[in-house]
């Protein structure tokens, strides 16, 4: 019997979902051993032609990761989604959009002028992209850029969402044992549209710190205090994301003594995580006077940044207003 | 060494001289360094609030906006340019679009009003920065129990600035007690002294005077000091035609606070201006050199009819 | 219907920027008149002018010689249970009276505050000589000689200026004031 | 699984019919998603409109109801018994209002027709997610809990005790009886204060449903209605009140004398064993360990040594008590304006210048003068004397209310000086209120008979300092009188301040530690200031006399009467059924972050330590909401108003705008 | 929707149940007539307005958002609206940086005697959102091409 195929694919992301899958170790020969690899970009050389020509659902696992900031995303994920019999969006990027998510902060014009046209970049010609090129051979198109980044979910059907900025090597590698049991019929997979290789609740739970009841006088970033190791980080001002990250990473940056940054996605049931957090923090602060609010909400030097750092693209407002 | 920006104030020019001379006296014994203004303006006094508001906030902030350019906060011996200064700066501080329109008439100075500094009166630098208990101990000449009512006047204390006691406050009588002299308690302490009406209303400038100058000597004071040029002059300079006004027979000598202040911390009567006043102090300075004296008549013979 | 604002509403909107709370709201208890220090020589108590502006008694409150009294001591202001702002409230009807032109007669307060402004606006600085002569005689004979007595006693101990102060850079400091107060006819007497 | 909603439209007779197309409204509502049925009908609030309802749900099978009619707060619960008789759960109901939102509001047709069409939408969405809830049933603990023992508890505490209920009446001093005990005579009718309140005293002391607990503090309440519990400290009297028949040989025999400034107000002496006077209930003594000799210097003991039967007990150390009671009465009462506060009326500074409570105790022939009037030099009559009112009060550099009480105080006051010194008096005034009862008449017999003078005007200053003939040596009240339009120098030999009423200074504390509200000023917020003036936001905890805003003695008596039958009533009731509008910890999803433990103020939320979650107590919790929005995890819902029905409403409201909108040209 | 076809914004108000509601019930009583365009949807408490609610409304279509609750120190659950106004201060400055202009979210207090003053400021909130026109979130997430040209000069 055909060992089941697995892909892998890259859309707009920076390939360390890539290098996380790659590094759950010695369980990598697990995934050769049960999986017939037959795309994935990265690491093999595969043809869109050879991916269009299987018959659909034909690929028992495909793991996308990178949000839709493109038509060739699109037009991938809409040929994966037909070829795939489980379609995973992997890591932050396809779950929610991620860092390259947070350029709906400002418009599509603007991101291409600060790639080509800002002093940091050598173009003394100021060349840009041309999206049809006609050259000796034909004419020459490059994929054309969407305004707004989308997430993988919408503009496809998803099966499965594997939060992270990477997933943890952990998890992935209890995703795949558990996607092994299934195929061997020892396990069963959970229902469609679940979170996998997460946990239930948020960073907090698995977080040691010590908590207390909040009242926040001054928010502080993490070089202008000396930080307790051991009390909740956001009792000492530091904006951390943890209340209303899913859980799933073991905590590992307040662990560190650094804020999380909420890169597992909202908890579970929550539409919005920066509205949850931009909720929760500004319910602690511990003043009834306006001016002072304001002085206390002084020290949140970008909010939209902050709290949508990943979550923007797939955020109730998706973007911020088009000019 | 803590450095101001100093404004003196038109009357210290030449009127109340002794008080800019005794003033930069005090703060040179205490450390402090005051570096006056370059090409201060007039703030206005009262007068200019009849004509026009915005005018007034302008000639203040102009001060102000010279103050900033030191980056020092301001301070005033006058307590008629300390409430303009002061409260110009609060007004300003509070209404952006004043200080837009104020800003744009600053431009033709090349001055900018950014509302980055803070106005303090001269006591409240001696009492506060410097602090009484700092002061005790660099008094070298005790002013031996002269008995001197302090004058806090109208504009230092009022109108009121958050919730600090305007009725009854207590820090002149602390910095007068930490030169060794008694202050004086008497009720008319902060009682308006007329000074501002002296050339609209004189009748009733003098009346207020009188008032005070009595409850001052009911109470067995020696000697007022004031922290004000134009109290000063309402009560020194008019001090005999007060006398003649209402039959009375005053003789008391209105010192400016920091002449006090000065002979406390040693320095010599000469560089504190003394020599200027129309009523003598001379009896004042005998007795602070006497140090066998220690409780003084009060100089005032109570008139008869009152 | 008339629309134009009344007396009271005038003096009400020329108040807007006061820090303290509108005369409105003057229970008429007469804390600022029993406070005030100059009130035997006023026509009117303060809390009386108030009473009046809000009766619109336009001509009687300008007639009066109170706020012409009021000498900016502002204990009034700190007692008012109201929190009015007194004596920004004396201030205004000063404003409101130079305006309309209108003051009692034989009040040195109005052509002081005027001449005043000019003495500042014509060096930057004032200069009490300016001030004294022209009303000294409105203090009658004797109040004449006693001033003369006062102001030599002061020349004599140097504390009078001979020559009025200027400040250096004085046509700066007219043009700003020409911002905010546009073709004054006082920048232009000054001169 | 899809929902059969029926949706009703009211015409109100003409208030909706009149601009809404009420026909054109049940057409388009009948055509929407998931609705079942949709009528209109003259007056959906009517017996038979209802029965339509009835019978819709009985014959149709809906599932959830919506009537678009007027404000929910004037017939939801109308509606919720018509589901609730017809067999669907009252909360599978929603209401639009377009009446008060629509019809009323908005005189084009057309955009009337449209508005009508959202709110129904948005009703329409919210309601399929709506969920069946039962009303919460708690029992009632009979036992009640009155906080304070002046005659606002005693009332309160008599009437309930009366009823049949037990009562623990929890006083801070060493005996009940509040500032009324204080008192020398009450307006307007001049009794004797002591005669008519030291029998009700009595009553407390011996009633065998009262647990009188003096000296003692609340210091922790859990719970909620029907089942608080209560902490209480009972201070060390350093008595052992089993053995103490209340004798006063201790007191007679200790050496050491204190000034008094609680009972006298500083007026007067005690000792450091003490009963604050006489008629003290309960009558045992307290030992002021600051001031006991033996305490502070470690010999005397000579209470322990004549005291008859060895009551007084060195070591004995504060009791903590606990105990349940279903209902608490606040009753706290009130504190005296500090006069010290206007340093210009000289009190503290100015020997006689004296403030209202001070003198009281002058006048009180219990008091320290036995009721002479004299000066602190404790020999002069005074020849003439100042009241001031408002002092405190009706300013806002103080406090900006008034004290209601003052007015008629210092007529009291007027009447009593004049009556033991036949002193010249002078009332300086703002306004003269006297508005109740016989009050007004009171004043009119102080006009009419004692010469006092009134002088309309606020006192500017009181001072020491002469200034003209006549007042060297006397107080000199600078005032304008505001008839005359002068400003007059009054001197007198005694001033007496008519004091403002201030809440407790540690009303806020107190407030915290019961789940009730303090208005800005600091009094106890009411639940409604007009209908229910006795009641609080927290169910089970009501408030009675000053403590909830000044009053005079009639009007304390009244709300601590006013709250027992309120007590009485819910105690009779046995249960009280609580709307299950609750919010509910998922602690699945609850990592402990702790984010809602501050946000209740009705201490609802409490997080359990060897679980590291939160929980939400249903019987404290209000349903406000608050900690829902709060929560970042979305571990907290709200019942009837969960995400789900909000966004859903959000949505339903904007499906028909954006239908609209797609009609108008861009 | 008007008659002189001027832009009629969609407006998604939330109100508490004690104050607000109460107000909007007390315009309608007194039988004051005001912009219908805002639509009140009743909650418990302004505590309970979640900034996803207000998100919620401007991405499916509302022009603007009005939050309603009763005076701060009024509040029936004592203290619950300063949480309000905390939140609100955040998402303003949130709801700023995402180019949202400042007048389509505003915070209004009204206590339930203030019928008068809830009509007048819905008022002015209705004519502030038409004065900055249609907000069509929902549209701007559709696909549209970036043009990478330069900019012209």
């Amino acid at each position: 019997m055909a060992k089941p195929k697995f892909a892998m694919y890259w859309a707009a992301s920076c390939g360390g979902c890539e290098i996380a899958v790659l590094n759950i170790a010695e369980k990598i020969l697990d995934v050769d051993a049960n999986f017939d690899v037959v795309f994935w970009p990265v690491a093999m050389d595969a043809k869109y032609k050879d991916v269009e020509g299987m018959s659909d659902g034909e690929i028992t696992l495909c793991l996308f990761n990178g949000g839709i900031r493109n038509d060739e995303n699109e037009r991938l994920a809409k040929l994966l989604r037909k070829k795939s019999a489980v379609l995973v969006a992997f890591g932050s990027c396809a779950n929610e959009g991620c860092i390259p998510g947070l350029a709906n902060l400002t418009s599509g014009k603007a991101v291409i002028e600060t790639a080509f046209s800002t002093v940091s970049t050598d173009n003394p010609h100021n060349v840009r992209p041309a999206y049809d090129y006609p050259a000796a051979e034909g004419e020459l198109h490059i994929p054309r850029m969407y305004e707004t980044l989308k997430t993988l979910d919408q503009v496809v059907p998803v099966d499965y969402y594997m939060p992270g900025c990477p997933p943890e090597s952990h998890q992935i590698a209890t995703v795949i044992d558990l996607v092994i049991a299934a195929l061997k019929g020892e396990a069963k997979l959970p229902p469609a549209g679940a979170v996998i290789g997460a946990g239930n609740s948020t960073v907090c739970d698995e977080c040691s710190r010590k908590r207390s009841e909040k009242l926040i006088k001054e928010f502080r970033r993490t070089w202008q205090i000396p930080m307790d190791q051991q009390e909740c980080l956001l009792e000492q001002g530091i904006l951390c994301s943890g209340m209303a990250t899913r859980s799933g990473c073991n905590a590992r940056c307040p662990a560190a003594n650094m804020p999380c940054i909420g890169c597992y996605g909202p908890a579970p049931d929550v539409v919005d995580q920066g509205a949850r957090m931009m909720s929760a923090v500004s319910s602690v602060i511990d003043s009834k006077d306006p001016a002072e609010i304001e002085r206390i909400l002084d020290g949140i030097v970008d909010p939209a940044g902050t709290f949508y750092r990943f979550g923007l693209a797939s955020s109730l407002l998706h973007r911020a207003k088009a000019q | 060494m803590k450095a101001y920006a100093y404004f003196p104030g038109c009357s210290l020019e030449k009127m109340a001289l002794s008080y800019h001379q005794s003033a930069l006296e005090c703060a040179r014994r205490l450390d402090l360094e005051f570096q006056e203004l370059d090409d201060w303006n007039c703030c206005g006094t009262t007068a200019y609030f009849a004509i026009d508001q915005l005018l007034s906030y302008t000639l203040s902030a102009r001060n102000l906006a010279l103050a900033e350019k030191k980056k020092l906060d301001m301070v005033t011996p006058c307590a008629g340019c300390y409430k303009n200064a002061y409260f110009t700066n609060v007004t300003l501080k509070r209404d952006a679009d004043l200080a837009e329109h104020i800003n744009e008439a600053l431009k033709e100075d090349d001055l900018h009003y950014a509302g980055t500094n803070q106005v303090y009166h001269l006591l409240e630098v001696f009492c506060n920065d410097v602090g009484v208990q700092e002061i005790k101990k660099r008094v070298t000449q005790s002013l031996n129990s002269l008995r001197v009512a302090p004058y806090y006047g109208c504009q230092i204390v009022r109108p009121r600035k958050d919730h600090e006691e305007v009725e009854n406050p207590r820090y002149f009588e602390d910095l007068i007690a930490a030169t060794g002299a008694t202050p004086v308690e008497y009720q008319l302490k902060m009682r308006c002294c007329g000074g501002s009406l002296l050339i609209t209303s004189r009748k009733a400038a003098f009346s207020m005077a009188r008032n005070l100058l009595q409850n001052a000597m009911d109470n067995g004071a020696a000697v007022i000091a004031t922290a004000c040029p134009m109290c000063q002059v309402n009560l020194e300079c008019y001090q005999q035609q007060i006398n003649q006004e209402f039959g009375a027979r005053f003789s008391v000598p209105i010192l400016y606070f920091t002449q006090l202040l000065g002979l406390a911390l040693g320095a010599s009567p000469k560089e504190l201006g003394f020599g200027s006043e129309l009523v003598s102090a001379s009896a004042v300075l005998a007795q602070i050199r006497n140090k066998e004296t220690s409780t003084t008549q009060s100089p005032y013979i109570r008139h008869a009819t009152s | 219907m008339d629309t134009r604002p009344t007396f009271y509403q005038e003096i009400t909107n020329m108040m807007y920027a006061t820090h303290g709370d509108p005369i409105s709201t003057c229970i008429q208890c007469g804390t600022c008149s029993g406070t005030c220090p100059v009130v035997e020589f006023m026509d009117h108590t303060p809390r009386d002018l108030i009473g009046m502006i809000r009766a619109d008694l336009k001509d009687e409150v300008l007639a009066s010689n109170t706020y012409w009294y009021c000498a900016s001591c502002f204990h009034c202001n700190v007692r008012c249970p109201a929190h009015i702002d007194i004596a920004d409230l004396m201030y205004t009807l000063k404003r409101y009276s130079i305006w309309k032109n209108q003051y009692p007669e034989g009040l040195i307060g109005p052509t002081f505050a005027e001449t005043f402004v000019k003495m500042i606006l014509s060096g930057g600085r004032s200069y009490e000589p300016v001030l004294a002569p022209a009303y000294i005689f409105n203090y009658g004979l004797q109040g004449f000689l006693n001033e003369a007595l006062t102001a030599t006693g002061l020349l004599l101990k140097g504390r009078i200026p001979v020559l009025p102060p200027r400040i250096k850079r004085l046509d700066n400091f007219r043009r700003m004031v020409g911002h905010i107060i546009p073709a004054s006819n006082l920048v232009g007497e000054a001169k | 699984m899809s929902e059969k909603v029926g949706v009703y439209i009211c015409h109100c007779g003409a208030n909706i019919a009149g601009v809404v197309d009420v026909a054109a409204l049940s057409h388009w509502a009948g055509e929407l998603p998931d609705v079942a049925v949709a009528r209109d009908y003259k007056f959906m609030c009517s017996s038979l409109g209802q029965e339509l309802i009835e019978k819709d749900i009985q014959e149709l099978g809906l599932t959830r109801v919506v009537v678009a009619a007027c404000s929910p707060h004037l017939h939801e619960a109308t509606f919720r018994n018509c589901c609730k008789r017809a067999g669907l759960n009252p909360y599978l109901f929603e209401m639009a209002s377009i009446r008060e939102q629509v019809s009323w509001v908005t005189a084009n047709k057309t955009v009337a027709l449209e508005k009508s069409k959202a709110l129904i939408s948005g009703a329409v969405h919210r309601v399929i997610h709506n969920q069946a809830l039962e009303p919460i049933i708690v029992d009632i603990n009979p036992n009640v809990l009155v906080v304070g023992g002046g005659i606002t508890g005693i009332q309160a505490a008599l009437e309930i005790a009366d009823a049949g209920y037990h009562v623990y009446l929890v006083e801070r001093e060493p005996s009940i009886g509040g500032h009324m005990a204080q008192f020398d005579k009450t307006f307007p009718t001049l009794d004797c204060s002591a005669c008519i309140l030291t029998p009700k005293m009595f009553s407390a002391g011996t009633h065998p449903n009262i647990t009188l607990l003096t000296w003692s503090e609340v210091e922790k309440v859990d719970g909620y209605v029907g089942n608080f519990t209560v902490k209480v400290r009972q201070k060390a009297r350093k008595v052992n009140t089993e053995l103490c028949t209340g004798c006063g040989i201790c007191e007679q025999k200790c050496p050491k004398k204190v000034i008094d400034t609680v009972f006298e107000a500083g007026m007067g002496l005690r000792k450091a064993v003490y009963t604050p006077f006489p008629q003290a209930v309960p009558k045992y003594p307290v030992m002021d360990v600051q001031n006991c000799t033996f305490f502070q210097k470690g010999t005397c003991k000579a209470c322990e040594k004549f005291c008859p039967t060895g009551a007084i007990d060195f070591k004995q150390e504060d009791k903590v008590v606990s105990f349940d009671v279903g209902n608490i009465i606040l009753a706290t009462g009130w504190d005296l304006f500090d006069c010290r506060r206007i340093p210009q009326y000289g009190y503290g500074r100015l020997a006689n210048v004296y403030n209202s409570l001070e003198f009281e105790r002058l006048s009180n022939a219990a008091g320290p003068t036995g009721g002479k009037v004299i000066l602190r030099d404790g020999v002069t009559v005074p020849q003439s004397v100042g009241i001031i009112h408002c002092v405190g009060s009706r300013d806002k550099n103080y406090n900006p209310y008034c004290s209601a009480i003052c007015c008629m105080q210092s007529l009291k006051f007027a009447h009593l000086v004049k009556e033991k010194t036949g002193a010249q008096v002078y009332n300086f005034y703002i306004d003269i209120r006297t508005p109740l009862k016989a009050y007004d008449e009171f004043y009119q017999h102080i006009l009419e008979t004692d010469e006092t003078r009134f002088v309309r005007g606020k006192v500017a200053e009181v001072t020491d300092a002469a200034r003209l003939p006549g007042e060297e040596g006397k107080l000199i009240i600078q005032v304008e009188d505001t008839l005359i339009g002068k400003q007059r120098r009054i001197p007198v030999d005694m001033v007496i301040l008519s004091a403002g009423l201030e809440p407790r200074h540690d009303a806020k504390e107190v407030a915290k530690l019961f789940g009730i509200g303090c208005s800005a000023d600091q009094w106890f917020i009411e639940r409604h200031p007009k209908l229910d003036p006795v009641a609080t936001m927290t169910e089970g905890v009501f408030v009675a006399g000053v403590c909830q805003g000044p009053k005079d003695i009639p009007l304390s008596v009244t709300q601590g009467a006013a709250a027992a039958a309120r007590v009485i009533g819910l105690v009779n009731r046995k249960q009280v059924s609580l709307e299950p509008v609750r919010a509910s910890v998922n602690a699945e999803q609850c990592s402990g972050c702790r984010i809602c433990n501050n946000q209740c103020p009705f201490n609802a939320i409490s997080f359990l330590v060897d679980k590291g979650v939160s929980e939400i107590n249903p019987a404290l919790c209000q349903g406000c909401g608050t900690c829902v929005a709060a929560c970042p995890a979305g571990a907290i819902t709200g019942s009837h108003y969960t995400n789900a029905q909000i966004l859903s409403q959000i949505e339903g409201i904007l499906e028909v705008e954006l239908g609209q909108r797609e009609a108008v040209p861009a | 929707m008007s008659d002189n076809n001027q832009f009629e914004p969609v407006i998604v108000g939330f109100t508490c149940n004690w104050c607000s509601y109460r107000a909007a019930d007390a315009a309608g009583m007194a039988r004051i007539k005001y912009s219908p365009n805002v639509r009140l949807i009743r909650l418990m408490c302004s505590g309970r307005i979640d900034p996803q609610f207000v998100l919620k409304a401007l991405s499916e279509g509302a022009d603007g958002v009005l939050i309603t609750g009763c005076h701060p120190g009024d509040c029936h659950y004592v203290e619950q609206n300063y949480k309000t106004l905390r939140r609100y201060a955040l998402l303003k400055r949130t709801l700023r940086q995402m180019g949202l202009e400042d007048n389509r979210v505003r915070l209004v207090w009204a206590s339930a005697a203030e019928g008068r003053i809830l009509a007048e400021e819905i008022d002015k909130f209705v004519s502030d959102v038409r004065a900055l026109g249609p907000l069509n979130w929902i549209k701007m997430a559709t696909t549209t091409y970036v043009d990478p040209a330069p900019a012209s000069a």
